[in-house]
């Protein structure tokens, strides 16, 4: 694959990872949170953590936008395909995401509602198209990289008159996320010391987001490729930053991002959607400016409005050490109910619920010496494929 | 290593599966954990045996010498629970008939399940724990299977497919191509009262009656049949199609016709009454606990004393007589001494005006 | 995260609509979120859409960077 | 008696069906004149062998000596017809290799079809075709059936249930429980094929590409593979689940883990390409023609140069080492060095945006 | 079964038919059409034509609403399911009757229709009520004993308002069809010394209508039951008449037909239809007044006025032989057809369509004797119970 | 011919509904089409409705007609 497998090259890889080793300061810790889940998939998938000095220290941060969707707009999505008897249209991973009460829209599907999986919000305009007779709703979900599809086919139908289809709007927004993550207390602020920042993110929103990051709260920032090579170039650019007492921004997916980003995808996303005054993040709360509400131009396609749904509030897991994780205060590890009854195919918390999550991840990837298992014995598989 | 227990085991499964409430979803089906869990805390448990306990993709299971006996069935039943029975004991008396009719000892059964998405999973329990009593009422062991989950509307509730296996005893050889002019045609018992029992439960249609599903494995009154009758030709399980449709099969395959006795048909009071309100004729309506027999006119008698002697053939008749006929009609004596015939099933018996 | 990948546009089709080619596995994408795209560019394929074109030079840019960066010290490298 | 044929024969049917235009209708699932029809227009000479035209409730077959081996597969595929096959050739070979893995012969199927109503015969003709082929190549007989009709609605289109007995020669004992650390595990050939043409049909997630499904019988390579290596200590398809799925199994079965190669797995461009769109992890996604072998580590060169001179083996590599584990975990050696957890599958492979 | 088996005891049958070897006289035809299907089933089903001195000669009659729906009618039904995307509900009766091109209500379902089988007009009522998105229709099929629910359930649909119900109607008349085989040629009539005259028909229209049959073309009626000692016993009194040189209307079926029959069930029928000028009988071609339309007030449930549909006229089978079969001027086995490629599985005639149809029957009950049976010698079954 | 049957009305239900038996089988029936009925009696059943009433009187009569009918000759019939 022309552009991925190049910046996967294992040889490479080792000498990058020796540069690091030479670069790092030895009494000196660098406490860098990557983000997105990308990069915590590819530190997990090709075992960076192992490549890396013991002075870096990679914190998992919030950025799987699955995993942060709240119970509460779960349990939304669930009455719209339950009670309000819609085709909820769902991009594959939302459909293991807890609700509350122990359901899920895999569960809903089984108590007889019509969820159905597409690839692209396209799939749900067609469907839409093809079916007058049905409602159907698109389960809006992601982070600025998946919001200008939405943005684009909330247009669509509003210039095809498709009155038979609306939008559950939760598409979110990273800065947002990353100022609250350090702005919230003066402590958490400390204990990091840089951004690896988000990938395709910023193919869309482009440079200038995480400059005033960088600037407000004297961090370094690198946005990253996905890519192994380029999560270790972008730790060593930080490695560097950090050395230097710099606190830049600085761009190290130049072959993705540019300084302005995609300026179509935002004035499309502009002219749909306005920012939320609040919004709520499996894991770590109310969150400031942190999401998008449609704009009432396009009331009649929101699926908020027009189903009149009330706002849930439902409280994460107690025992969930999400949040913590999320905020770099805790590992999987230190939560009692990883791997015990929070496994991937029961998750409870935001981290297990897309294999991107820090706890899923480590469930998948890094559970090398696992807590205790699980007393469950049970007999043999009387089926076999 | 650690205090592990050292026998195979599952992953781990967090909760255990809701069998209360709890309903299908296409995890069950997808062939990971939830799969597993499906398989390790409904169906090993319920059907307990150490060759489904391997765990292997296949069963390898001892065998006694003989021939060997195959059969199977689909099961398609709607509603899956029925006055005498549901889908799982259908699913395991169905094949252990079949096979108990060809003289086989039945042995070993699979079971290939498919399951609706939102299938509640205290039906599918209480199916499995059916299947699992019926199979030991039989005497077979379920040795093997397997599990798909289909999306909602793509199924309906369970299908269950079972295969069976028997060894056919040495000296044994029946067939339904055997029946020869002049021998006795005999039933174990009363006519039609699976499919009756089945239909009093259809939305619409329901009616209330003591008709009970006859679903039974008929393969221990088989077994005294065949110490009993060396001119046994060939016995049948008169299933879909009923006694009608199974009688022309079998004149088909042996090339002979037959006479039968209206007068002699065991037709209880409320099925009779169920089929007049109807229009439905009971000759072609499903049994799923009784037999035909053929055998030589001399051992007819012999035979039903056999028969009535066991629980499932208490009330078995001799019904008609093989006769030769070019067309290989089944012909049925009338009560006035008419004559008529019984015909091949064609369509499905549906309720009717007229 | 949010999967993407990047995938080389092969033919141009009505409607804003492309064919874009990975070793051999095509499929139609859209290009409405996009400007100027003409078959051989590549661009960064997510959920259907195109969301950005990938600036080859750039990439082989940072490929030559990273040979660089990632050669071992005795292999001749400069600093 | 006049000139008639004196061999059976089925009641008259009227015209014939038509396999071009025609469709399923609830008639051809009631029993009677119909489904005699489908059979004996269809499904006996696709099929045609002597047990099975014994048309009796169960076919009575010779059996070598050896130990019985039992499988069944429920097979739901859709869409019916993919690159490389159909759900004809998927029933067959799926359980061929059932049997061929645990070291057997394959010898008969049963086969049991629920057809939903609206059915093109067309189709169904086209999947009965490839099954017969199928059984043909893997010379094995089917040899009893059923058929069962659904509304519209309550099915999709065909689902195939096929069990499957085969013999296993004095001296082979394969186990998914034999696997010791130290030993070689061994994959015959290159990954993901199957599910992948499957999806590549699937509307919605359409894609073109040259993958095509690897559905084959193996019984062929595995009888190799049985004469070369004594050591040999199991085999297993990974179907549904996929290598994964498969290699966690054999780990509880064994009560041990694995290590595996990240830069050995036999993986085509097109596939990982494929997976790359759909965010699809090429570990899990079916197989329907590969087959895992676990064998001593001193046997493993010998085996794969006798697996990769059969035509279903020309790739087949090590992929990894079995090794002590207490939590049976899978690790697989990445080609960074690092490590990872190859875990049991947890809900389904969807199409993913993150 | 109360009033039931006690009217099929073989012991007075064989009395009976004693009495009527001694009633007929020797040189003397009597030639009677048994107008109903539930009387030429009767005959077969216990065989009393071999109980009967060959005097007497059984002519069946065109008494099966089923098998003489006109192919027009069964193509307007299939276009109401196909084409208009109805719910049809219907008896189950109706599944098998071809229409054109090989077409039946079972192959339509097999194409996508939604055809469903009802027992009563009232599951399709409560279909209607309880969903209401759902344009449900029933096929309204049958004689007199047939119509009065059908006529209730449009009273009903009409009081409730029910909006989404609708009927195709296809009630006929049998007194119409009596009349039309004697009128219309005199051929016809010569060849007919009596009627054995309907039984359910009877309960509902009384004896009235008969009256004027026998008055009108001088022939005597008796009004049967429809077990088999009543059919002994009607054959007794139409000898008795002949012999007598009488042409009365007899009542044997006292138990259940009075002089008025069901004058509320008529009131109903009355409010709801009206007597079509003229409609197409399969067998008998266009038969006058033979037939109800629904009445203008009920328009809104006619579902020939709300799917506006094109009266269909479609030709019989040329070859086959049933116009003359009903008529009383061929017997099934002079049909050229019958149990060849004409078979109860595949019907192409109005006689065979029915169980109760006089070529169905015979096929069932009577072909002792069968022609040259076709040559399809196919290889045995694979599958078996 | 039209498929009816006598059925003896068992209890009288809302909405000219009522519960039919016969030989222990039972099923509920409309009564909106006869008038006058009372458990004990036995009506005609068609598609679900009771199209008339059944009169035992008459039904006894017919029964005593065709006994005697139905006697052989030599068994002392009236004429
Ligand atoms: S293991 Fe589960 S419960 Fe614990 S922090 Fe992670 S997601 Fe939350
Ligand atoms: S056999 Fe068929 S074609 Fe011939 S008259 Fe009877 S219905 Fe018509
Ligand atoms: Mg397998
Ligand atoms: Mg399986
Ligand atoms: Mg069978
Ligand atoms: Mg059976
Ligand atoms: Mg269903
Ligand atoms: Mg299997
Ligand atoms: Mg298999
Ligand atoms: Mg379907
Ligand atoms: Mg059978
Ligand atoms: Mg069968």
């Amino acid at each position: 694959m022309k552009y991925v497998d190049d910046f996967r090259n294992s040889e490479i890889a080792r000498g990058m990872a020796a540069r690091i080793h030479r670069a790092v300061e030895r009494r000196r810790r660098y406490r860098l949170m990557e983000f997105c889940g990308g990069h915590t998939h590819a530190i997990a998938r090709y075992g960076l953590t192992a490549l890396l000095p013991p002075q870096i220290e990679l914190i998992h941060g919030p950025g799987c936008p699955v995993c942060v969707l709240p119970v509460g707009r779960v349990d939304s999505a669930i009455e719209l395909a339950l009670d309000h008897g819609v085709t909820l249209c769902t991009y594959g991973d939302t459909l293991r995401v807890p609700g509350s009460k122990r359901m899920s829209l895999y569960k809903a599907r089984a108590a007889g509602a019509d969820v159905r999986v597409v690839y692209s919000v396209s799939d749900a305009i067609a469907l839409a198209k093809a079916e007058p007779a049905r409602e159907v709703v698109f389960f809006g979900i992601g982070f600025e990289t998946t919001t200008p599809p939405t943005a684009l086919a909330l247009a669509q139908a509003r210039e095809m008159a498709l009155d038979n289809f609306s939008v559950f709007g939760n598409h979110v927004l990273t800065p947002a996320a990353m100022r609250h993550l350090l702005a919230e207390d003066a402590d958490q602020s400390a204990r990091l010391d840089g951004f690896i920042g988000p990938s395709h993110v910023s193919t869309v929103i482009g440079v200038a987001p995480y400059r005033a990051i960088s600037r407000d709260f004297v961090k370094p920032v690198v946005i990253a490729g996905f890519e192994p090579l380029d999560v270790l170039q972008s730790v060593l650019m930080l490695v560097e930053q950090i050395n230097q007492c710099r606190a830049d921004t600085e761009n190290q997916f130049t072959r993705a991002v540019t300084e302005a980003g995609n300026t179509r995808a935002q004035a499309l996303v502009h002219a749909a959607f306005e920012t939320r005054d609040s919004f709520e993040w499996r894991g770590l709360g109310a969150v400031p400016q942190s999401a998008l509400a449609i704009r009432s131009e396009f009331a009649q396609w929101d699926a908020e409005r027009r189903y009149a749904l009330v706002p849930r509030v439902a409280a994460d897991v107690k025992t969930c050490q999400c949040g913590a994780i999320l905020r770099g205060c805790a590992k999987p590890s230190d939560c009692k109910l990883f791997a015990t009854v929070c496994t991937p195919a029961t998750p409870f918390g935001a981290c297990m619920v897309s294999s991107e999550g820090a706890c899923a991840a480590h469930y998948q990837y890094g559970r090398f010496v696992a807590p205790a298992l699980s007393s469950a014995r049970a007999p043999r598989a009387v089926t076999s494929a | 290593m650690t205090a592990l227990p050292t026998s195979p085991r599952q992953p781990e499964f967090g909760r255990k599966l809701d069998l209360k409430q709890g309903r299908i979803d296409l995890t069950h089906g997808a062939g990971g954990r939830a799969s597993a869990q499906l398989v390790a805390e409904l169906f090993a448990p319920a059907f307990a045996n150490e060759w489904l306990a391997q765990g292997n993709d296949q069963a390898i299971v001892p065998m006694p010498a003989g021939r060997l006996a195959l059969t199977t069935d689909s099961h398609v039943v709607a509603p899956l629970f029925f006055p005498g029975g549901d889908i799982g004991t259908l699913a395991v008396n169905g094949t252990v008939n079949d096979l108990a009719v060809g003289g086989a000892t039945p042995l070993y059964l699979t079971a290939g399940f498919i399951l609706e998405e939102g299938l509640a999973l205290a039906d599918l329990a209480r199916v499995v724990t059916s299947m699992a009593q019926a199979a030991r009422a039989a005497n077979v062991r379920i040795v093997a299977g397997d599990t798909k989950v289909v999306e909602r509307g793509k199924a309906d509730g369970v299908f269950i497919t079972t295969a069976g296996v028997g060894v056919v005893p040495e000296g044994v050889r029946l067939d339904g191509a055997q029946a020869r002019p002049g021998d006795a045609v005999l039933v174990s018992g009363a006519l039609a009262e699976h499919g009756l029992a089945v239909l009093s439960q259809r939305e619409n249609l329901g009616f209330d009656s003591s008709i009970v599903s006859d679903c039974a494995a008929l393969n221990g009154l088989t077994v005294a049949m065949l110490a009993a009758c060396p001119s046994l030709r060939l016995m049948r399980d008169p299933t879909r199609g009923g006694l009608g449709n199974t009688l022309n099969e079998i004149c088909a395959q042996s090339d002979v016709g037959m006479r039968l006795d209206e007068t002699a048909l065991p037709l209880r009071a409320p099925v009779r009454a169920a089929c007049e309100f109807y229009g439905l004729d009971p000759l072609y309506i499903a049994n799923e606990g009784k037999l035909i027999a053929v055998c030589a006119d001399e051992d007819a008698d012999a035979l039903l004393a056999v028969m009535r002697a066991h629980p499932l053939g208490r009330d078995a008749v001799r019904i008609g007589t093989v006769i030769d006929d070019a067309y290989r009609f089944v012909r049925l004596t009338t009560s006035f001494g008419g004559e008529r015939l019984v015909d091949w099933l064609h369509g499905e018996m549906l309720p009717r005006i007229c | 995260m949010c999967l993407a990948m990047p995938v080389e546009v092969i033919e141009l089709l009505p409607e804003q609509r492309a064919r874009a080619s990975v070793d051999g596995v095509t499929r139609e994408i859209s290009l409405a979120l996009v400007d100027n795209v003409v078959p051989g560019d590549f661009v960064l394929l997510h959920v259907g859409f195109a969301i950005g074109k990938l600036d080859r030079a750039a990439a082989e840019a940072t490929l030559a960077q990273l040979a660089e960066l990632g050669r071992q010290p005795g292999e001749g490298a400069t600093p």
